[in-house]
């Protein structure tokens, strides 16, 4: 008992010595923009552009940053990267609060939520914050204009084109979605839906929207409970790559490849195998790394006043070439990347080392 | 090979601020029954602690049969044959009775290393039989009472095949007939040349068993005498260090009118037909055997499980206790059996503990005005004569007696008319007991309604104005204390047979 | 009165397992008649092989619940593990399987040493050195992985077999539960250490003046905890053929649950391997039979915790009545 | 014989007031922040110390009752699904024409329903741990927000509710005054009232407790209702501040708010704690996590960081007198 301030010294020593080891690590392990931001800023550097994807340690998100990264790095300003470790909109909030005490130029979001980052984000424009959504869109007023990786109407097309392929013109189908809270999943559903009615597919019969959670268990479970339930089930159509995948693994464990075939969005990486093995004869997306880019070129338009975001603005994106800003689905502005990038037998083995 | 099967010189033993044991000394023959005495905090259990391995003694060395020995760790004495039989049944209440007396040297397959359940099994029931136990060895040892606890522990030194077997206070938590039994068994053991160490508080136990006993005091070896050469008194005074001219300070108080009537008080699978009332001023003494339902009884009375059937009466109206607030209120305390688990909030300042039941007293129009409570508890503190030097110093650094003391002085604090004190002087040493008994005498002359539960045949002989004895949830007798012998109380409780009305 | 309370501790001991049965039974033939799929082999097939590695996770929680502790970290410890094994296969594709378990188990127990010391050395309290490490681990796993994924195409075949191969029809998953459930039943019943674990967990005093190395078990019950996690974690990415830096990220309640439905009791030395199978196995009917009947997604949640409550209070209600009836048939 | 006298007033002893956990937590504090204002330009300005805080602060409102009932030796994981379903039934009763003073009200009482609901179970069963109890009903809440809002977000409030998560009253933002409001409300009760010492006594020895005629149950069911409420006006604040809402929205908040608990000082195992700790530990972490932010440290650093304070705090703290008895109790 006689050693214990000393002994309770120590510790506490000890605890924040090692908080500030692990906070030194920080430093050096996050992305090179961020180390850089603070030293160009203490030198009162070029502009400086913001990304905030949805969450961490996820491929597609990380080339989505890198994308806008190398684009910023381009245009000679500075990038920094922000990605929560878990894909919730209060994590976001957060991090817009602390972008803004950064006093950065421009932010570029893909939002976890439609609304939910609204206050956080007219705030952030209040303060001359210029903010554009990427990917998956913010409601228009917390938005200057959103850079749409595809038209929703298009992918829906496109997929239930690929599903009418797959299964022959008729018979049942499935849809394995993200969790129930994913709004551009629940967006592109919807557009299916419509296209469904189109007369074209009146012999498609969609069976049921199962929802994966993007956990891996989860969507497998579901998956199995699809064969089941649905015993002639032709085809499984997942716009989310964590649903895709299990899905087709289901399918290749159970020997089912010829019965089912299973397409939808996913990244080449994580399907290439089952491409090869045919289970997903081809599925859709588009590169990742294209929409960060596209999103650092139109920020930074924005922010130089080159456009203001409004419908019919048109700039220069880099090597994406001219683009054009048009209305968007939800009353707000948005620049198409163009249209969902097909991957196939023939072209899956050259992208999925890429993302 | 010395007369000694084991024998300790200069045993020194510091804990961090304390010297617990202070350079003591003790011998001990082959079957014989060795009494080691001394008030709490004397040390003995340190010196347990020292003989089984638990502690290293700081000085001192270590004889069994003559060798030289170091204890590393209990196993080292377990191996030489020393088992030791802790006063508080340091069963595992989820395991199996087999399991609970094998722990720690269980049978195993040589080879495979499995453990041989049956064996063990069988084995365990053979010894539960010869001990005269009634039970299973199968059973869950949460589903068997103290007493056969108390007997598993046994059965399970013995399964250590000991020859040396420590039995720290087993009688403590025993009534008079498991007494009795614990008796035949060391008796049985010594006979088979086993020597026993015996600690206890009740000078009956050391009579009846010992034919040596030594006395710790402050941690330090007193002396060694043969039980028939010391006197009672002399054993007192070497143990206390003082005399106690009065154990049984009964002074003649005149009953007042009655405070609080039972009538058919029932609850099911603990008692029935409980009926009897208390008086301002009368002690009643509520005895019989552990597991009889006493503390039942009052702990319905008190409101922790209430009754299903039967009134209470306090001053004459009917009271419907459901809650101990509600007994508090109405005026009735309980000093609950368990001191450390029930009564005390062990690691607290002594003024917290004092207050905590009548916490409301203290509060002023919503705030907590500690000031008073300092003040109130000090002045109690001193009135009860509770040694310590500050009422900032935590409960469990007081000996039982002080501790006790903190108990009867939280009812204080509220104004009682009806106290029930349950194994008041449990596990309390001589010195601290004649102090209690004091506390009770005044209590009563100050004019609360005693009841007093107790298996002490010279307690409840001494201090009360009224038995009642119970057995197996019935009342079997009440009487007035004058006219009674130990036999009539002792025929109450265990002969009578509950079952004829 | 001995016979009654021998009765009783036997009812009580049996009754658990009985009921939980019960209930098993029950929702099998609800669900059944919802959709006649449910029992079918295949479908019991799939249902085994899914439930297979939370089985696994469980058994080593049950340890950890009967010394009176607990681990949140295992789910963070499956991702560690699955992603430095798959990382390591797609590094070197030619990796034996086998050197991917071990590499797994290894990361796993090197996780559970660490919270074993956390616990058993330092003393600090399980739930919050779990629940810190958790965190560490988790990050850990971002770090290691750099923000990727580990994809089917970048694992070897062989290490994907792990998750699929069938012997003689049944996946191999479930046979290496079965197998851990016996090697645990075993260890758990019929060895020192096993019953240590109990005696821990039933009364760490007295443990320590038997002469048991508290410390000892306690620390060994957590490392055997992580390497049981390292183990499922490579099972879980093999099962899957993806690792994810959020893989079973929140899993640590499922296989709680698990344990808690098969009566182990988070307070410590009190539970029993055939409760355990019981309770996953409900969890994995629960889990794997929703989909089937056509429940909305939207319910499914809510059905989970009202199962789970249910189970838990009934317990509770059932002991009570066992309890009474006992007082009653006390003769005063 | 004569009564002798006993020390009947606190003398003040340097030693022990000054080596109390708060002060270690404000050193820390200290310390994060002349490290933040080091790392990085932006730290030292007014908006940090009114902006910062908003970000942590919904979940700061819980960790008072948390507190709570970290003192009774309980604990509460179902917090995060109450502020879930009590912001969902507000935003839907909102739009189902309720005027918003009133949903809010709505919104208070379900979240204090949510409370009594655990505090009901737990002391109708007490054998029932509240770990398992709270885990149940996590699921249970979180299920019913889902099965209302379905995969639907809803909001669209009016103007004014804005102002409560973004409101500045003069430089302060609105959502810190209220905070301060609570904390010390909070405070008083618990230091400064008979019920807080109940409280305390409770988690030290809850037999004592209730021979001294203590109303344990109703003491634990206020305990879990408090919870709630507080859980309630997270709620309240943080759909202001997202400006609309989901069935998703908090999850994973319950064991942030057990950490700041147990960095303030509340060991899980009852019976110890400070309010002014708790306090000072919620902005210890915010302000760690903003400062970390502002230099743009990955999030998967920032949650190793915080899991190894939670640790080292707790091995400090096990230095304490008391510490390692309690950590050495059996059960969590």
């Amino acid at each position: 008992m006689k050693r214990k301030p000393l002994a309770r010294a120590l510790c506490t020593v000890m605890a924040i010595s090692v908080l500030f080891t692990a906070c030194s690590t920080g430093g050096t392990t996050s992305s090179g923009a961020a180390s850089g931001a603070a030293s160009q800023a203490a030198a009162g550097g070029g502009k400086k552009y913001a990304i905030i994807v949805k969450n961490t340690g996820n491929p597609y998100n990380e080339k989505e940053a890198q994308g806008f990264q190398d684009a910023v790095k381009a245009l000679g300003s500075e990038a920094i990267v922000k990605a929560p470790d878990q894909p919730t909109a209060e994590a976001q909030i957060a991090m817009v609060e602390e972008l803004i005490a950064q006093k950065v130029d421009g932010i570029a979001i893909a939002g976890n939520d439609v609304d939910a980052l609204q206050p956080v984000l007219t705030k952030a424009m209040g303060k001359g914050i210029h903010v554009i959504s990427l990917d998956s869109s913010v409601n228009k007023d917390s938005r200057e204009t959103h850079v749409n990786q595809a038209d929703p109407i298009a992918i829906g097309k496109t997929l239930v084109e690929a599903a009418f392929d797959m299964m022959g013109g008729s018979g049942e189908f499935a849809i394995l979605s993200a969790t129930s809270q994913a709004a551009n999943q629940n967006a592109w559903i919807a557009q299916m839906q419509t296209t469904l009615k189109d007369s074209k597919y009146k012999d498609m019969k969609l069976v049921k929207v199962a929802y994966g959670d993007d956990l891996r268990d989860k969507s497998t479970t579901e998956t199995e409970g699809l064969i089941k339930s649905y015993p002639n089930l032709k085809c499984i159509v997942s716009p989310t790559t964590v649903g895709i995948a299990a899905a087709s693994k289901v399918i290749v464990d159970k020997n089912l490849t010829d019965k089912i075939k299973i397409t939808g969005l996913g990244l080449p990486s994580e399907m290439a195998d089952y491409i090869d093995k045919g289970v997903c004869p081809y599925m859709y997306l588009w590169n990742p790394i294209y929409v960060g880019s596209l999103g650092a070129y139109t920020l930074d338009s924005i922010v130089n006043g080159k456009i203001t975001g409004k419908e019919g603005d048109t700039f220069k994106a880099g090597d994406l070439g001219e683009k054009k800003v048009t209305k968007a689905g939800d009353g707000g502005t948005e620049v198409l990347l163009g249209e969902p990038f097909k991957f196939d037998k023939a072209n899956i083995g050259e992208w999925k080392s890429v993302y | 090979m010395s007369e000694y099967i084991l024998e300790l010189k200069g045993i020194s033993k510091y804990f961090p601020g304390v010297k617990a044991l202070d350079n003591v000394h003790f011998q001990l023959k082959p079957g014989e029954i060795h009494a080691l005495m001394g008030e709490n905090g004397a040390g003995k259990s340190t010196f347990i602690k020292v003989i089984t391995g638990v502690h290293k003694p700081e000085e001192g060395e270590i004889y069994f049969e003559g060798q030289k020995v170091e204890f590393k760790n209990t196993n080292d004495a377990q191996a030489l044959g020393i088992a030791a039989i802790y006063q508080h049944t340091t069963g595992y209440p989820d395991l199996s009775v087999t399991e609970n007396m094998f722990l720690g040297h269980e049978k195993i397959d040589p080879k495979t290393k499995r453990l041989l359940w049956k064996q063990m099994n069988e084995e365990a029931q053979k010894l539960l039989d010869e001990l005269g136990a009634s039970f299973n060895a199968k059973m869950r040892m949460d589903a068997l009472s103290v007493a056969q606890q108390q007997m598993v522990e046994i059965a399970k030194a013995l399964s250590t095949n000991a020859r040396v077997l420590i039995m720290d206070e087993p009688t403590a938590a025993l009534s008079n007939r498991e007494c009795e039994e614990l008796y035949k068994i060391a008796l049985k053991l010594r006979d088979d040349g086993v020597a026993i160490i015996f600690i206890s508080h009740r000078m009956e136990d050391m009579y009846r068993l010992a034919s040596t006993v030594t006395v710790f005091r402050d941690s330090k070896y007193i002396g060694t005498w043969d039980v028939d050469k010391i006197s009672n008194e002399d054993l007192i005074v070497a143990m206390v260090g003082r005399e106690i001219n009065q154990l049984f300070p009964k002074k003649e108080i005149k009953i007042g009118e009655e405070v609080l009537r039972l009538e058919k008080l029932s609850q099911t699978g603990h008692f029935a037909d409980i009926s009897f009332s208390v008086h301002k001023g009368e002690i009643v003494a509520l005895t019989g055997l552990v597991g009889a339902g006493r503390t039942e009884v009052c702990e319905a009375i008190f409101g922790i499980a209430p009754i299903d059937s039967g009134k209470v009466f306090l001053n004459g109206q009917e009271m419907h206790i459901k809650h101990p607030s509600e007994a508090i209120a109405a005026g009735i305390g309980l000093l609950p059996e368990d001191r450390q688990a029930q009564g005390l909030v062990l690691n607290w300042e002594i003024s917290k503990n004092i207050t905590l039941l009548n916490l409301n007293k203290y509060t002023k129009n919503g705030f907590y005005n500690v000031k008073k409570e300092n003040e109130e508890s000090k002045i109690l503190s001193e009135k009860l004569d509770i040694k310590t030097p500050s009422i900032f110093t935590s409960a469990d650094s007081l000996s039982g007696g002080n501790q006790q003391k903190i108990v009867v002085a939280k009812m204080l604090t509220a104004d009682m008319k009806v106290i029930i004190l349950d194994e008041p002087t449990k596990g309390v040493d001589v010195g601290a007991k004649a102090a209690i008994y004091e506390i009770i005498g005044a209590l009563a002359e100050s004019g609360y309604g005693i009841i007093m539960i107790s298996s002490e045949m010279p307690e409840v002989l001494g201090m009360s104005d009224t038995i009642v004895v119970m057995k197996d949830g019935r009342i079997t007798a009440t009487m007035a204390t004058p006219t009674v012998t130990q036999e009539d109380i002792l025929h109450a409780s265990m002969l009578v047979d509950t079952n004829q009305n | 009165m001995n016979n009654t309370e021998k009765k009783k501790s036997r009812d009580m001991a049996s009754f658990r397992e009985i009921g939980l049965l019960l209930f098993i039974v029950l929702i099998s033939i609800i669900i059944e008649v919802r959709n006649p799929s449910y029992l079918t082999v295949e479908n019991f097939m799939d249902l085994l092989t899914n439930t297979s590695i939370l089985g696994i996770l469980a058994v080593g929680m049950m340890m950890i619940l009967l010394t009176g502790g607990i681990d949140l970290s295992i789910g963070a410890v499956v991702a560690l593990s699955g992603m430095t094994a798959s990382i390591a296969v797609s590094k070197v594709p030619s990796l034996n399987p086998i050197i991917c378990i071990l590499i797994g188990c290894g990361v796993g127990l090197a996780a559970g040493v660490i919270n074993g010391f956390f616990v058993a050395k330092c003393k600090i309290l399980p739930i919050i050195a779990t629940l810190g490490m958790m965190n560490v681990f988790r990050g850990l796993t971002y770090i290691v992985s750099g923000g990727k994924w580990v994809s089917a195409y970048q694992m070897s075949d062989n290490f994907k077999a792990i998750g699929t191969t069938k012997v003689l029809g049944i996946n191999i998953l479930i046979i290496m539960a079965i197998v851990i459930f016996v090697i645990f039943y075993y260890f758990i019943n019929f060895t020192r250490t096993g019953r240590y674990i109990y005696a821990v967990g039933s009364n760490p005093v007295s443990a320590e003046i038997t002469g048991i190395n508290k410390t000892k078990v306690l620390w060994l019950t957590y490392s055997l905890m992580g390497i049981i996690s390292g183990f499922a974690g490579v099972l879980w990415v093999s099962k899957f053929a993806s690792a994810q830096g959020d893989t079973a990220s929140g899993y640590e309640m499922n296989v709680i649950a698990a344990c808690v439905l098969g009566g182990v009791s988070v307070s410590g030395g009190n539970g029993k391997v055939s409760g355990l199978l019981l309770g996953t196995l409900l969890l994995g009917i629960l889990n794997n039979a929703l989909p089937l009947i056509n429940v909305s997604t939207f319910w499914q949640n809510f059905i989970q915790g009202a199962v789970i409550l249910f189970a838990i209070i009934m317990n509770a209600m059932v002991k009570r009545r066992a309890d009474q009836a006992n007082l009653r048939r006390r003769k005063i | 014989m004569e009564t002798r006298k006993i020390e009947g007033t606190k003398t003040f002893n340097a030693r022990s007031f000054f080596f109390q956990w708060e002060w270690l937590l404000i050193a820390l504090f200290i310390i994060i922040n002349i490290f933040n204002s080091g790392i990085s330009p932006y730290y030292l300005q007014l908006d940090t110390f009114t902006d910062a805080p908003m970000s942590f602060l919904d979940k700061a409102f819980m960790v008072m009752p948390m507190a709570f009932v970290l003192l009774l030796g309980e604990i509460d994981i179902s917090v995060g699904s109450t502020v879930a379903l009590s912001s969902v039934l507000m935003a839907i009763s909102y739009n189902a024409g309720l005027p918003m003073s009133l949903a809010i009200v709505l919104c208070l009482l379900v979240g204090t329903a949510c409370g009594l609901i655990n505090g009901l179970l737990l002391a109708k069963f007490k054998e029932l741990p509240s770990m398992i109890v709270t885990l149940a009903t996590m699921t249970i809440y979180r299920g019913i927000a889902l099965i209302i809002l379905k995969d639907q977000a809803s909001g669209g409030f009016p103007k004014w509710f804005n102002f409560l998560g973004w409101g500045y009253v003069g430089p302060i933002p609105l959502m810190m005054i209220m905070f301060i409001i609570f904390a010390v409300a909070f405070g008083i009760l618990l230091h400064k009232t008979s019920f807080g010492r109940q409280l305390y006594g409770m988690g030290n020895n809850l037999k004592a407790c209730q021979y001294s005629g203590i109303k344990t149950s109703r003491n634990k069911i206020l305990v879990y209702t408090m919870l709630g409420l507080m859980a309630g006006v997270t709620a309240v604040f943080l759909t202001s501040r997202m400006g609309s809402t989901r069935p998703n929205v908090a999850s994973g908040y319950e064991l942030e708010v057990i950490a700041m608990a147990v960095l303030g000082g509340f060991s899980t195992s009852g019976g110890k704690g400070n309010m002014v700790g708790a306090i000072i530990a919620a902005f210890v972490i915010g302000f760690l996590r903003y400062g970390l932010g502002l230099i743009n440290v990955s999030s998967q650093v920032i949650l190793i960081v915080v899991g190894l304070l939670l640790i080292g705090s707790v091995l400090a703290a096990n230095f304490k007198p008391g510490g390692k008895k309690k950590s050495a109790q059996k059960g969590t």
